[in-house]
């Protein structure tokens, strides 16, 4: 039994915290809010010098051929400092390609995005209905796109894009350079500004079919995004926690720190506890990530609905903790509280993700 | 056991209603509850003021030699009621209607309630309350803005938070520490300040919600005649603590943060892995939760009008409620953001739909913490509904500059 | 606004206090369980004496003839006192005769029933599926009865029932005595031992059918049951709030009373706030019977649903309080524990009734 | 990061189970736990612990120079885990061999060692733990059982609580207060007591469940010779302290309680308003909330298993387990019941479907309580995890008998 990371994916994970502490504390992710950036590039390129970028890219196409657990590790750490990176997008962009792409299509964008050089994202879903296959009406005809993707995650900052699209009639994935003619980005005021989303709409846009991909395709490449994402969330749960803590123990109240009051004391303890049983589920996750588990659809969606319920708690018990000066503009509390609801949306509502747990069961436990 | 007025309430509501019929128009919306503490507001909020002044609406439960309408409580309520109905500018001076002038009236002198209460019923004048501090937050007490006496005038120094109006106000019902040797509750004394005076700066504070509504108010060396302190010096807690039995009496009225309704609404037109939400029963609960939570809110509202109806004192109605409301909007908040799914992340756009869900989302964290967190509340009703023992206060008998 | 009981109402609420307290203390419900009896005579006795039976009776049928407000009032007293008694069964009982009885089954009944010389209930439930007309299989054929009702609350110790049936394929309710030749009553072991429920099972039962009834008429007389069980329930609870309240004052650990503690403390005041936000519910729904009001489906869905709560979560924190000895049989916590899955069972789980507050609202708010 | 053994651990795991396989029957169903701490299951509890005894596996972690396995905790739990595949009496000798030999190995003199520690592990005699007392609850240094020293001897007087297993046991691990001039914590010293002694009588204490698992244990003037005392005088507590480590040494399990897969089959054949209770999305909901729950269980114990793996010792896992498991099957047993709805009622029945779902909602109110209440493991975590401060002890250095 050895339900744990290694020596060296911990050493990693100690690595970036340090890198990330100095490269991009809270203060960088409240710049990119005020200066209304897309993304934090100090932080990417504490990513890309750590070969974070490229963890789960083989070294033929440029990367470091680790495997998904040192994209978890690095995963946490982001969400640790709350860093505004297109992290798990990309590596959803570049999984899409590992597993679809043709040589040719690998070869054009693996190395830039395992450098850094690209950021990936992908686009599933439009017309307000999350990702189901009966709401794509993006289509894709004689190698140009025509539609438009709602709420995508990182649409500002990526370079490329996997969308989901109809060819024929048929459910499929393909692989669009978001610079070319015909591909607009439309910003938005987002909940969280240090995380934007934005719409892509396609009008003769050029694009590339990823082989052999269906409406399947796209869910198992959300299964990997959750995982990843409920690591940024444990992280970001956890800085939360311990803000919280650390005030409790600075602040007085009639007499004495309120972190002596059991008001505060169960308060944070509960935080714990949503926190510790969550991590153990994106361990899960990261293992049936690595090595292709069955239990993948499962492990996935638990580590995602306990994830969000460990950041939505965290988030908002920390401003309670803080009282007044939580609610500010001025204090970071806010930066948390508005990450925790864009993530929570972000893949898809825990409501969605329930349904699969619940389906999965069914499956595993037919009576 | 009815809901209607008794017949003394009924002609009372029926000539209110007739003034404010004859005196605005109706309401075509709710108000935008954001305009309140927006100094634009202010030359509206006066001007009706001053037309209630005429006709002796404006301060109903005040006694009339001091310019009030001399009536119960019950009167305020069905006022209010009446007014919610009209396109008028309220809120803007309820603090300092509601809180500071009814205290003035209380401790003042005869020379303080004449210089300032009429003046503030009339809407010439405008009030904030200056009560709470950095260092303070639930620990009201433990104030340390200064004021130190020079002969005939006091000198203040320190600084005030999450002062509401403090922009546009002209007068400032002020808690300060004047004898810090004295324990914490026993050292403060209570003063009205001018909040044009020289030394008294007001900063806005923005919330996470982007807003300003409230303010920072520093005092360097501020000069406030001795005249102007209200009631006897170390007295300033039993003053401040009476502002709370106005705040009472009052039959309570929601936060207008978004509730079953809007959630009806959005789950009409959302769908859930490709069908209409509203038939998954998941949905249907919550709703019907909320709806259940926010009915016992409105009918709590009614055992407070029917006590004070009464001619009693409301219980312990509005603790109750805050308390319900604050997690109740907060959770309903986000899961009206769920539901929408993806798309809702745009909710921060001034244009979108979901804008009030994205507002009420934040403003209910606030819910939770101002007036009396729900940490705060919790002590509050076990202890003095419960008749459970009090925190260890290890402050409460120590001087304040040992502590 | 007179959003209150009147004061006579509170005067008899405060006789029944008192006389209560002495002819049903928790050793006489505890007496009831341990001897196996279907309900507790003495606190009968004392509803009688108080009229209280026959609150809601007209005079001329023996009746009080005060009205389903004093009805309230005394089933918060029995709740109070976590009495045994068939009072919510018998009231709803005599309702449904009052409503659709003829003259003749009136005068057969409602004296006796306002008398205390007969107890009532109502028997819906059949086939494991609560009420809904689909699962009716007991069937009326020329004036007898045929079939099985199950779960039926006080069917051990009623004299008279209205009973759901088919007729015809219609559904309808009638009126069957008890004691007659061709009515078994099955015993089962129930949750709550203080008041149990029992199968009663049909054939060639002799009944009378009342006039104008179909299944609405069912529901109708679940929504009178649901507000006065709540009245119960609340009155329970706020019994349970208390017991705890009063150990958390006596009981020292760690050198203070356990009741100075947040933890403790924070507790109570949940306990609390749930009951009083349930007994507002159920005032509104006393106003809605009284008033035969259009509110009274949703009303008593309300009170329903938020008197469970309050019930479910006073008692078992009343245990949590209580620690270890909470947990002894000698102990009176796990009498309201008990209590409150078996009011919570009765007249069907919160997720039905939840059901019933949704549809209110839809026809109320029609977009 | 993966799941399976360390070659030496599969190697263990493949000894054991071949040793198990040739020395009992595979187990048909789970064990009923209803069963462990009845007397009637004591012969055979007995017998297999000789069997046990006679091939090293009485007690795998104690020292081989006492009669243990002197392995590592690790090789406990893969033995635990394989065992659990056989139909064997488990757990009737667990409190004993688990806690209180361990106990006395660690505190034991050497004359103390020899005489318990072999008859204990080879089954000949059985143990019980005596410290909880009805005026302690979560607060066990308050007890208040006396032994008073009176020459060679001690005297006791006093009762405990919750004692599983003293109807049965040969011995018993007391605490008792010796010093009351002392503060709470240092006037406590640990006896090792003969429960067939004079002045020992056990009393079963019926659950609000109907059984009678546990016992209170009333000591009139029962003499143990100091021979017996285990560890110095005044050292009690720290004796006390030492059985939670050897507890913490494991890898945690559930407690049995009823969970999704009984919710799931309850749903297949439960129907809502008549529509199959299965499509409803609120069951659906709760039943992967309930899955997701009970996995982090599941996971948790992976995560102590891995520290004792690698030679660690476990962190918060069982602590965290506990708070959730005692809620989380309390609400899903609630909910079970409800989803069935009125017939339900009838689940006390000794032959209803129910029963085990009736059962667990009335264990799980007692797994919140046994063993540190809820409230106890918060304050845990807070303080010890998290660092935050204890709560104020007013009692803490204050002489007992002046409390």
């Amino acid at each position: 039994m050895n339900f744990d990371f290694s020596d060296d994916q911990k050493a990693l994970g100690e690595q970036l915290r340090r890198a990330l502490d100095k490269a991009s504390p809270l203060g960088e992710t409240r710049r990119v809010m005020m200066e209304r950036e897309p993304y934090s590039r100090a932080a990417w390129t504490v990513l890309a010098e750590a070969g974070a970028l490229g963890a789960a890219i083989p070294e033929a196409y440029g990367g470091v051929g680790a495997g998904p657990l040192e994209v978890c590790i690095a995963a946490y750490e982001l969400g640790f400092a709350l860093a505004s990176t297109a992290y798990a997008s990309s590596f959803q962009c570049s999984s899409a390609l590992l597993r679809w792409g043709s040589d040719l299509q690998k070869e054009k964008w693996l190395p830039a995005l395992a450098s850094g050089a690209a950021i990936g994202t992908v686009a599933f879903s439009e017309n307000g209905a999350g990702i189901e296959a009966s709401a794509i009406s993006t289509v894709v005809r004689e190698g140009k796109l025509y539609g438009a993707k709602q709420a995508v995650l990182d649409a500002m900052s990526a370079d490329v894009a996997v969308v989901s699209a109809l060819q024929d009639g048929k459910p499929l994935l393909c692989v669009v350079d978001l610079h070319s003619v015909g591909v607009t980005r439309v910003p938005h005021d987002c909940i969280d500004p240090t995380r934007p989303s934005g719409d892509l709409v396609f009008e003769d846009a050029p694009c590339s079919v990823l082989q052999n991909t269906g409406f399947s395709s796209a869910q198992e490449i959300l299964n990997l995004g959750a995982v990843v994402l409920a690591f940024e969330q444990i992280g970001a749960a956890e800085r939360a926690l311990f803000m919280a803590r650390d005030y409790a123990l600075v602040r007085k109240a009639f007499g004495q720190q309120i972190g002596a009051y059991q008001g505060i004391k169960h308060k944070l303890a509960d935080m714990y506890l949503k926190i510790e049983t969550a991590r153990v589920h994106a361990y899960w996750g990261a293992w049936a990530i690595s090595t292709n588990a069955a239990e993948l659809p499962l492990a996935a969606a638990g580590a995602r609905v306990m994830a969000t319920e460990a950041l939505d708690s965290a988030a908002k018990e920390n401003v309670q903790v803080h009282g007044g000066i939580g609610f500010t503009w001025e204090h970071d509390c806010h930066l948390f509280y508005k990450r925790s609801r864009a993530y929570a949306l972000a893949l898809g509502p825990a409501l969605r993700w329930k349904e699969q747990i619940m389906r999965q069961l069914e499956r595993a436990n037919v009576s | 056991m009815d809901f209607s007025d008794s017949p003394e309430e009924r002609v009372y509501r029926e000539k209110v209603h007739a003034w404010l019929s004859a005196n605005a128009s109706p309401a075509v919306a709710e108000q935008d509850l954001s305009v309140v503490a927006d100094a634009d507001n202010v030359p509206r909020a006066k001007e009706w003021q001053a037309r209630k002044w005429a006709a002796g609406y404006a301060a109903l439960t005040i006694a009339k030699e001091y310019g009030g309408g001399g009536e119960a409580p019950i009167k305020q309520v069905i006022y209010e009621q009446e007014e919610a109905k009209f396109d008028v500018a309220r809120g803007t001076l309820d603090i300092g209607l509601g809180i500071c002038i009814p205290t003035v009236v209380v401790w003042g002198s005869d020379a303080q309630r004449d210089r300032y209460v009429k003046k503030a019923l009339s809407g010439e004048e405008v009030w904030c309350q200056l009560f709470s501090e950095p260092s303070g937050g639930s620990d009201l007490a433990a104030l340390r803005t200064r004021a130190v006496r020079d002969g005939e005038r006091w000198i203040v120094n320190g600084q005030k938070v999450w002062t509401s109006g403090a922009h546009f106000a002209d007068y400032g019902l002020l808690l300060a520490r004047t004898d810090p040797a004295a324990p914490k509750h026993k050292g403060i004394t209570a003063f009205i300040v001018n909040m044009k005076a020289a030394g008294v700066e007001v900063r806005p504070i923005r919330t996470m919600a982007g807003s300003a509504e409230f303010n920072e108010v520093f005092f360097s060396d501020v000069s406030i005649p001795d005249s102007d302190r209200l009631g006897p010096p170390g007295q300033g807690w039993q003053v401040g603590l009476s502002t709370l039995m106005h705040e009472r009496m009052k039959a309570g009225k929601g936060f207008g943060l978004a509730g079953w309704k809007k959630m009806l609404d959005i789950a009409r037109n959302a769908r859930i892995d490709g069908a209409p939400a509203l038939k998954d029963s998941r949905v249907r609960e919550r709703i019907a939760d909320n709806w259940a939570q926010e009915q016992a809110l409105r009918l709590l509202s009614f055992r407070a009008q029917t006590a004070l109806s009464q001619g009693g004192i409301p219980g312990p109605e509005q603790s109750i409620s805050k308390l319900v409301d604050g997690t109740l909007a907060q959770q309903a908040a986000a899961f009206m953001l769920d539901l929408v799914g993806e798309p809702a992340v745009y909710a921060a756009g001034s244009d979108s739909p979901l804008r009030s869900v994205y507002s009420s989302w934040m403003w209910a964290a606030a819910t939770r913490i101002a007036g009396g967190s729900d940490e705060i509340l919790r002590n509050v009703i076990a202890e003095r509904v419960l008749g459970l023992p009090t925190d260890a206060r290890p402050d409460k008998n120590t001087p304040f500059n040992e502590l």
